[in-house]
């Protein structure tokens, strides 16, 4: 760190606009490869599927959930972590936030509908999707708001807009930026983003108050969003799923998964964006100690449905924890105890914690652990219910899996669209955290 | 130097007004084509005429949809019913002709269907027409038509209309209508 | 604002028109197709739209003979219930009977006349006329040279007036080669009763209000006889009575369906069933439960079959016969009954005769919850006489072989699938000049034939029946078309009227009649006359048809009396002995006995080609579509086998491959496979699917009735190595202790 | 206030009916059952139910409203089967009704669970709480071997890819049987005039099909037989489907 010199202001703007404004070829390539996968991996299974009907995917009578569900599930939950924390953070006045909030909150967006989409791909009848909003109709045909489902659609709206204001509201002073930066086209169309904001003493006043005021509004909105969408499975007299912890459970592993989201985004813009003067070690740092506190609440409550299976002391949970934990899919599950429980205490160790590297590793090992969470509660859970006659057997098909692989290629060219698209650094935070003395340049 | 929102937004008020004008063309060219040209009265094979029968003739419907009040279907009348008068009336007319046509080779008439409701759908004529519906609060005034037209929608909500309205038994319960 | 310049204005219009111009598209591409509003040309009398018509008729499935009503809309058969006028089935229905539908339906159907070109098993259709005047000249010049009995017409199990007009027919033709063959005929049961019985006609059994049934091997909720109709009664000696619950004791090496329903099951050698009836016999008259006249006569003829002699033979302890034999004397009215594994063995008739002997220990002969000897039944004709046993049909295809046969008809029966190869009759048949086939199905010996008449399917026929077993008293079905026939096909009796006329000679004056429904309609009349059923119908014989064709059923209603029946004669008693089981092959390198059962969903195979029946899980093993061997998981864990293991089953007579299946309910010393699969043709549904265990059975008979030992043969196994997952719809078949079968979870 | 308590009361009521119109109900006598599936096949001639092929059982994608579960107790030689037919369970709590978003299944006035196909969006979440798993979800469209569509029956739905369906208690016979009442003026149905396919084909007479509010009515006398139970009771399902359970010669 000896060799860090801070940036002057000036170094700022130029140093984070030229992330959007200079485009090289390996941007190109890069974003050819993903929109190619999200378009053939994604899309055109989906379209095939469309066509012959959800018998593409590998669900079938015993398991009619499948990897869709556990997908949607693990894409909401990595969209947790990024407006969650920015917003408590910026609440609690952490300024180490600053320089890494608004690629999460981009995250969170974008994993966001990419859930959005599963949601639809899952579908039976996709095309008639709309019935589940409440519309006024000659019919006097409502949705059913009893049904979890249908909270669901409401939590995730809510969130999805909730949040594109959050992270819109952030970035108005930077959108001003590139338009006193750039000319023409994109100048006149910053000049709309950006409301026309002039720096002035009463906007920036209006903006920190409307932010916290967003930041406040957020955070029990993410919680319930999570909480809703456990309760789908929840809800359900399904043995193994049938749990009051899931809750919980589910907003606990969606931090989880999403911070650790957070650091493999941080990882690659450093990288390929060459931000290293702006995303440093001390967020690394923190958002390690913060993984290692997420890593033990999830393990304590993974024991902790081990023991409400057993103690129920009924031949349904015992089947279905027997099931998890030594049947077809056990060693996905202890692959995820690995990947999530035990990996993350190498956290503990700062030389582990500060090395982006090895930090770059554990955060992929762990969200690959929290995708194997989420097929493990769909695929151990339904093949095993009451009638042992109807017991069965769920295998994900080709259909499926390329869609899975697809979604991630989705997000990432969401992703790139976006950070040719905002600054992916706040530039006017990252100055506030500047030494005054170097203001002058 | 710089730019007011307002000169920026000009800039791209004629792409967007284009854009504007021509979604609101996609959905009055939609509108349209459901509405005006949805061909509500289609040509049949034989030009047959409700009016003549009904109104000038004074034949009543039940003659010829003769199951109308005793089964779910209300029945087209068969050739040889049609023949049964036009053997000897109006034996000269073109269109009698025709029949006459179907009726030597022993061909049935190929109708156009005008009031069809989808698969899923039961309906059964016999229990409208006992709880005391006129013919025409569905099938409108055929007794003027000359070529027969569709004049309600047969949509959902035309029927849960006249259910509501009125308050048909357990008019409004899914299992009722839908199979 | 400023205004628009002339460019913008231009790109609006653009704009305007190209949206508009998608939106009509758009509308255009949503819009479903027109629909056709087709009316009668002449609407028939009992039509009305939307309304369902029901025409009673007769299921030809099996030889249960159940009456069916089949609910038709708009001219095409729906589905098919029991008729519930009908003594036999009341109403209800089993699952092949139900299935007729997709026979009716069938896409594999012969819809036209077909004639063989070039070799066996390829065809051309031809038109009606030609295929008749064919057939028609040969037989004509049969029966000039006075070789009319060259002619064999071998028909499946018919009965009612058909089978008299095939009779007749054959007869005029100067040939009296015309036999019935069915794989299910039980022989044995006849001879059986005649040996002990005195009976030509099988007595009716009245389980339903029995207060015991031993059952040796007799699957009679499945497969024996009726199952329909005892299925009804089982439910009756259940819960039908409110003061007593009949129990139901099962005989058999492995579990069938009626095991599965039985208190109590017990696990016999193979073939001991017969010498466990003698050791029974010998218990209840050496304990003295039987004091009749001819009891010492008794004593002697079963003096060798005690419980301890037998236990050995049988596997079952001795104290369990004794008990048995005790219980089965205590509860009054208890019926014996004989049948399945029982029945296919070298001493079938035999075994049969003794558990005939146990009914008329325990004296329930023509009492209600025993045996009811029927009455002669409404027609004369007689079909069980023309019954071909297995032996019988040796001797035809000796003459096949010999080229003794000039022209072979075969109408409903699949010998070259029931019989085994072992028998020879694919080749006899290879000798045959002409083989002609009324089939509506392309079955193996159909693809055999040199021309095909496609005859009618049961629904779309018209026929009579007279059910046997009967009821107790004297009951006829009428069966008529219940739709226009599907394809060009013709009534099996028709083709046989237009033959007749076809050839010529005397025949068309001992069958003048033209159509089979006329046929039919005078030989009711002649019924008609000879029972005075004027006397209760009333009205004339027209009335009389039209209300048994609406009914579909007519019962006489003069209550007849049981024949007599009054005791045994001292020589048949001395006679009596079930001599042990004769099998095919060593023990040492067949370790096994290969026990081939029958399925109430396939029969004899017949229920192949029924795509409900394929999907239809076996009630025993959950499986569909394919066919597979049954090992008890103790034989399997010493042989290594897993389920879906592919072992290759070995005989005196050939070997065959499928899965195995362990089956806990079979006996380590045997191994089972489904009759019905492993078809060769017969439509898609069928073809090539699973194994036949028939295929590589050692044909041993039955001295006594002729009838083939199908249970006879010794079989090894051999695991492959190779797996084949059966496809089954359940997980796992234990209740895990969970609330499912009791009101309290079960502990297991 | 009173409204609001009065409301929330009425939710706790299954279907929020205060009393069924009919609550057509099944008994099923286990100790008559004899596991034939006599009733298997009547439920797929009556009901359309698809021909899906051995590929679709393969996949474990059969579509059968109505099967019938056996299970093992003890081992060679004293081992006993038994058969117990599964289907819908008609549920007066049922779990299935309260998670589908667009309330395609609902608790009707007749006490019945029905399935409106045409109103399913097939997000499968029924099935997943269906504790009985007899709801079977059409994973393709399937088509039917010419000619053996002429055998569908008109008066059932053939049900399109994407949508779940399962039994309905042959609700076109039930209203077959209201209307014959109507037009006999009669203001109910006679106790056995509705008759399922599985019911009606049943040869051992084991299922008894009628009205429970219909204390004449033969189910409801069997209903309240001693031998009776309902399968999962502890799940508190409150299912209208009675069974009797089979009795056990040696206690």
């Amino acid at each position: 760190m000896a060799d860090y010199r801070e940036p002057a202001y000036a170094d700022v703007n130029r140093d984070i606009l030229q992330t959007m404004l200079v485009t090289g070829p390996r941007y190109w390539i890069v974003f050819g490869i993903t929109s190619t996968v999200a378009l053939v991996c994604f899309f055109l299974p989906w379209i095939y599927q469309w066509h012959v009907g959800v018998g593409a995917a590998g669900m079938n009578r015993n398991a009619v959930w499948g990897t869709y569900l556990s997908n949607f599930i693990f894409w909401i939950g990595l969209s947790h972590s990024g407006t969650l924390l920015s917003a408590v953070l910026h609440i609690t006045g952490s300024g180490w936030r600053k320089a890494i909030y608004r690629s999460a909150e981009a995250m969170t967006l974008f994993s966001l509908m990419t859930a959005a989409l599963f949601v639809m791909v899952h579908l039976g009848r996709v095309w008639f999707v709309h019935w589940s909003i409440p519309i006024p109709n000659p019919m006097g045909l409502w949705p059913n708001f009893r049904s979890p489902l249908l909270f669901d659609v409401m939590a995730i709206t809510t969130y999805l807009v909730a949040s594109s204001i959050f992270i819109y509201m952030g970035s108005v002073p930077d959108y001003a930026a590139v338009r006193d930066a750039s000319t023409g086209l994109r100048r006149r169309l910053y000049a709309i983003f950006s409301f026309g904001w002039r720096g002035t003493a009463q906007e920036w006043h209006t903006l920190g108050w409307a932010y916290t005021f967003f930041a406040v509004f957020v955070i029990p909105l993410a919680v319930s969003v999570h909480s809703i969408v456990s309760w789908d499975f929840a809800m359900s007299l399904v043995p193994g799923l049938h749990q009051t912890i899931f809750a919980p459970y589910f907003v606990c592993g969606a931090i989880y998964s999403g911070t650790a989201g957070i650091v493999t985004v941080m990882y690659l813009l450093r990288r390929c964006l060459n931000l290293e003067r702006y995303i440093r070690e001390i967020h690394l740092d923190n958002l390690g100690k913060l993984l290692i506190a997420l890593s033990l609440v999830w393990s304590y409550i993974n024991i902790l449905e081990l023991f409400t299976g057993w103690y129920s002391g009924t031949s349904y949970e015992y089947e279905a924890l027997r099931f998890k934990l030594f049947g077809f899919y056990a060693p996905l599950y202890w692959e995820m105890i690995t990947f999530c429980a035990l990996v993350p205490l190498l956290i503990f160790w700062k030389k582990i914690r500060l090395s982006w590297n090895r930090m770059f590793v554990i955060s992929i090992l762990i969200n690959i652990g929290m995708l194997t969470e989420r097929f493990i509660i769909v695929a151990t859970s339904q093949p095993r219910k009451f009638l042992p006659a109807a017991f069965g057997f769920y295998f994900p098909s080709v259909v499926e899996i390329m869609i899975t692989i697809g979604s991630f290629a989705v997000f990432a060219t969401l992703f790139l669209i976006f950070i040719k698209w905002t600054p992916c650094v706040s530039i006017y935070e990252v100055k506030e955290t500047l030494k005054p003395l170097r203001r002058a340049a | 130097m710089s730019i007011s929102v307002r000169d920026a937004l000009l800039t791209f008020k004629t792409p967007a007004l284009i854009g504007l004008v021509g979604v609101t063309g996609f959905i009055a060219g939609y509108l349209i084509d459901m509405t005006i040209f949805t061909d509500t009265a289609p040509k049949q094979p034989i030009d047959f005429s409700h009016r003549i029968h009904v109104s000038d003739n004074g034949i009543p419907c039940l003659h010829c949809h003769n199951y109308a009040d005793t089964t779910p279907a209300a029945g087209v009348p068969s050739v040889s019913k049609c023949m049964g008068c036009h053997k000897t009336i109006a034996t000269d007319r073109p269109e009698v002709m025709k029949l006459a046509g179907y009726w030597e080779n022993q061909e049935p008439i190929p109708w156009i269907k005008v009031h069809d409701v989808p698969d899923f759908v039961y309906f059964t004529h016999k229990r409208h027409v006992l709880a005391g519906l006129e013919c025409q609060v569905c099938h409108g005034p055929v007794e003027t038509m000359d070529r027969i037209a569709r004049v309600s929608t047969l949509k959902m909500p035309w029927c849960v209309e006249c259910h509501t309205e009125r308050k048909v038994e357990h008019g409004r319960d899914c299992w009722t209508c839908h199979k | 604002m400023e205004k628009i310049n002339r460019r913008d204005f231009l790109k609006f219009i653009g704009a305007g028109g190209i949206g508009a111009g998608a939106g009509l598209l758009y509308g255009e591409s949503t819009r479903k197709t027109v629909e056709l509003l087709i009316p009668q040309v002449v609407t028939p009398e009992d039509y009305s739209p939307g309304i369902a018509t029901w025409y009673n008729t007769v299921c030809r499935l099996c030889s249960a003979g159940c009456g069916i009503s089949v609910r038709t809309r708009e001219g095409r058969a729906k589905k098919i219930e029991g008729n519930p006028n009908h003594p036999v089935n009341q109403g209800r229905l089993c699952a092949l009977g139900q299935a007729g539908l997709n026979a009716l339906y069938n896409p594999d159907r012969i819809r036209t006349p077909l004639r063989r070109t070039g070799d066996r098993g390829n065809f051309a259709p031809i038109d009606w006329d030609e295929a008749l005047t064919l057939l028609g000249r040969r037989l004509g010049n049969l029966k000039i040279k006075k070789q009319g009995s060259s002619v064999y017409l071998l028909a499946g199990g018919l009965r009612g007036h058909i089978d008299t007009l095939f009779y007749t027919f054959m007869q005029a033709l100067g040939s009296d080669h015309y036999l019935h063959y069915e794989f299910t005929h039980p022989a044995a049961l006849y001879a059986a009763n005649r040996m002990i019985f005195n009976q030509d006609i099988l007595p009716y059994y009245d389980i339903s209000n029995a207060s015991y049934v031993l059952s040796f091997g007799a699957d009679y909720l499945g497969t024996w006889l009726s199952p329909v109709h005892y299925s009804q009664a089982y439910g009756h000696l259940r819960q039908g009575r409110t003061d007593q619950r009949g129990k139901c004791v099962q005989i058999e090496p492995r579990m069938s369906l009626t095991g599965a329903s039985a208190d109590e099951w017990i696990a016999c050698r193979p073939g001991s069933e017969g010498l466990l009836a003698m050791a029974m016999v010998h218990v209840i008259v050496n304990d003295g439960l039987y004091r009749g006249p001819d009891r010492n006569a008794w004593l002697e003829a079963t003096g060798p079959y005690t419980p301890e002699a037998v236990a050995a033979q049988a596997d079952v302890a001795a104290d369990v016969i004794t008990r048995l034999a005790h219980e089965f004397i205590r509860n009054q009215p208890g019926l014996a009954i004989g049948g399945g594994s029982a029945a296919s063995h070298t001493n079938a008739a035999a075994s049969l005769a003794a558990i005939n002997v146990l009914n008329y220990l325990a004296g329930n002969l023509n009492t209600p919850g025993g045996v009811i000897f029927n009455p002669d039944p409404v027609s004369p004709a007689s079909p069980v006489a023309r019954q071909a046993s297995y032996a019988r049909l040796q001797e035809w295809i000796e003459a096949m072989a010999g080229g003794g046969v000039d022209v072979l008809i075969t109408h409903a029966v699949n010998p070259v699938f029931t019989l085994p190869p072992a028998a020879g009759f694919t080749e006899a048949l290879a000798k045959v000049p002409m083989v002609v086939s009324l089939s509506s199905f392309m079955d193996e010996t159909t693809a055999l034939a040199d021309l095909v008449l496609p005859a009618h399917t049961y629904l779309e026929a018209w026929g009579d029946d007279m059910p046997e077993p009967g009821v107790g008293f004297p009951v006829a079905t009428l069966s008529q078309p219940v739709v226009k026939p599907l394809y060009d096909t013709r009534d099996a009796g028709d083709i046989i009227l237009s033959l007749a006329h076809q050839i010529g000679g005397e025949l068309p004056v001992v069958l003048p009649w033209t159509r089979i429904e006329d046929y039919l309609k005078d030989s009711w009349k002649h019924i008609y006359g000879q029972r005075r059923i004027t006397a209760d119908s009333g009205g004339n014989f027209d009335e009389f048809w039209n209300a048994a064709l609406a009914a579909g059923v007519w019962g006489e209603n003069i209550t007849r009396e049981p024949l007599r029946f009054d005791g045994v004669a001292e020589d048949r008693i001395r006679a009596l002995q079930v001599p042990p089981p004769a099998f095919a092959g060593e023990e040492k390198d067949h370790p096994f006995v290969l026990l081939p059962y029958l399925t109430q969903a396939f029969h004899d195979g017949r229920g192949a080609n029924l795509p409900w029946l394929q999907e239809l899980p076996d009630p025993l093993t959950s499986i569909v579509y394919g066919a597979w061997v049954e090992i008890n998981p103790a034989t399997a864990k010493r042989f290594g086998i897993r389920e879906g293991d592919i072992v290759e089953v070995q005989t005196p007579s050939g070997s065959l491959r499928a899965p195995a299946f362990l089956y806990p309910a079979i006996r380590p010393d045997v191994i089972a496979m489904p009759i019905g699969q492993g078809h060769s043709q017969y439509g898609r549904y069928a073809r090539g699917r699973g194994a036949n265990p028939l295929e590589i059975l050692s044909p041993l008979v039955d001295e006594a009735s002729g009838a083939l030992a199908w249970s006879a043969t010794r079989a090894g196994i051999r695991k492959t190595g190779e797996r084949a997952p059966l496809i089954k719809t359940d997980g796992v078949t234990r209740t895990l202790g969970r609330q499912i079968l009791d009101d309290k979870p079960a502990h297991t | 206030m009173g409204k609001l308590t009065d409301k929330l009361k009425q939710y706790l009521k299954p279907g929020y009916y205060d009393k069924f119109d009919y609550h057509w109900t099944m008994t099923i006598d286990l100790d008559r059952c004899t596991g034939c599936e006599a009733c298997v096949v009547a439920c797929q001639a009556e009901n359309n139910l698809p021909i899906v092929g051995e590929k679709r059982f393969r996949e474990r994608r059969e579509i059968k409203w109505l099967r019938v579960e056996r299970y093992w107790e003890g081992e060679y030689p004293d081992v006993k089967l038994r058969f117990i037919p599964m289907l819908c369970q008609h549920c007066d709590q049922a779990p299935c009704e309260t998670p589908c978003p667009v309330a395609a299944t609902y608790h009707n006035q007749d006490g019945l669970n029905t399935q409106i196909y045409n109103r399913c969006i097939g997000t499968r979440t029924c099935a997943v709480y269906c504790p009985y798993e007899v709801r079977y979800f059409n994973w393709f469209s399937y088509t039917w071997d010419e000619p053996l569509e002429q055998q569908l029956n008109p008066d059932v739905t053939v049900r399109e890819k994407g949508v779940m369906e399962k039994c309905t208690f042959c609700i076109q016979r039930i209203r077959q049987a209201k209307d014959r009442a109507k037009d006999d003026g009669r203001r109910r149905v006679r106790d056995g005039e509705v008759t399922p396919a599985c019911v009606q084909s049943c040869p051992a007479e084991a299922m008894v099909f009628g009205d429970l509010n219909d204390p004449e009515s033969r189910v409801a006398k069997l209903a309240k037989n001693a031998r009776g139970y309902k399968v999962l009771e502890e799940l508190n399902t409150a299912p209208s489907i009675v069974y009797l359970k089979k009795v056990n010669p040696d206690g």
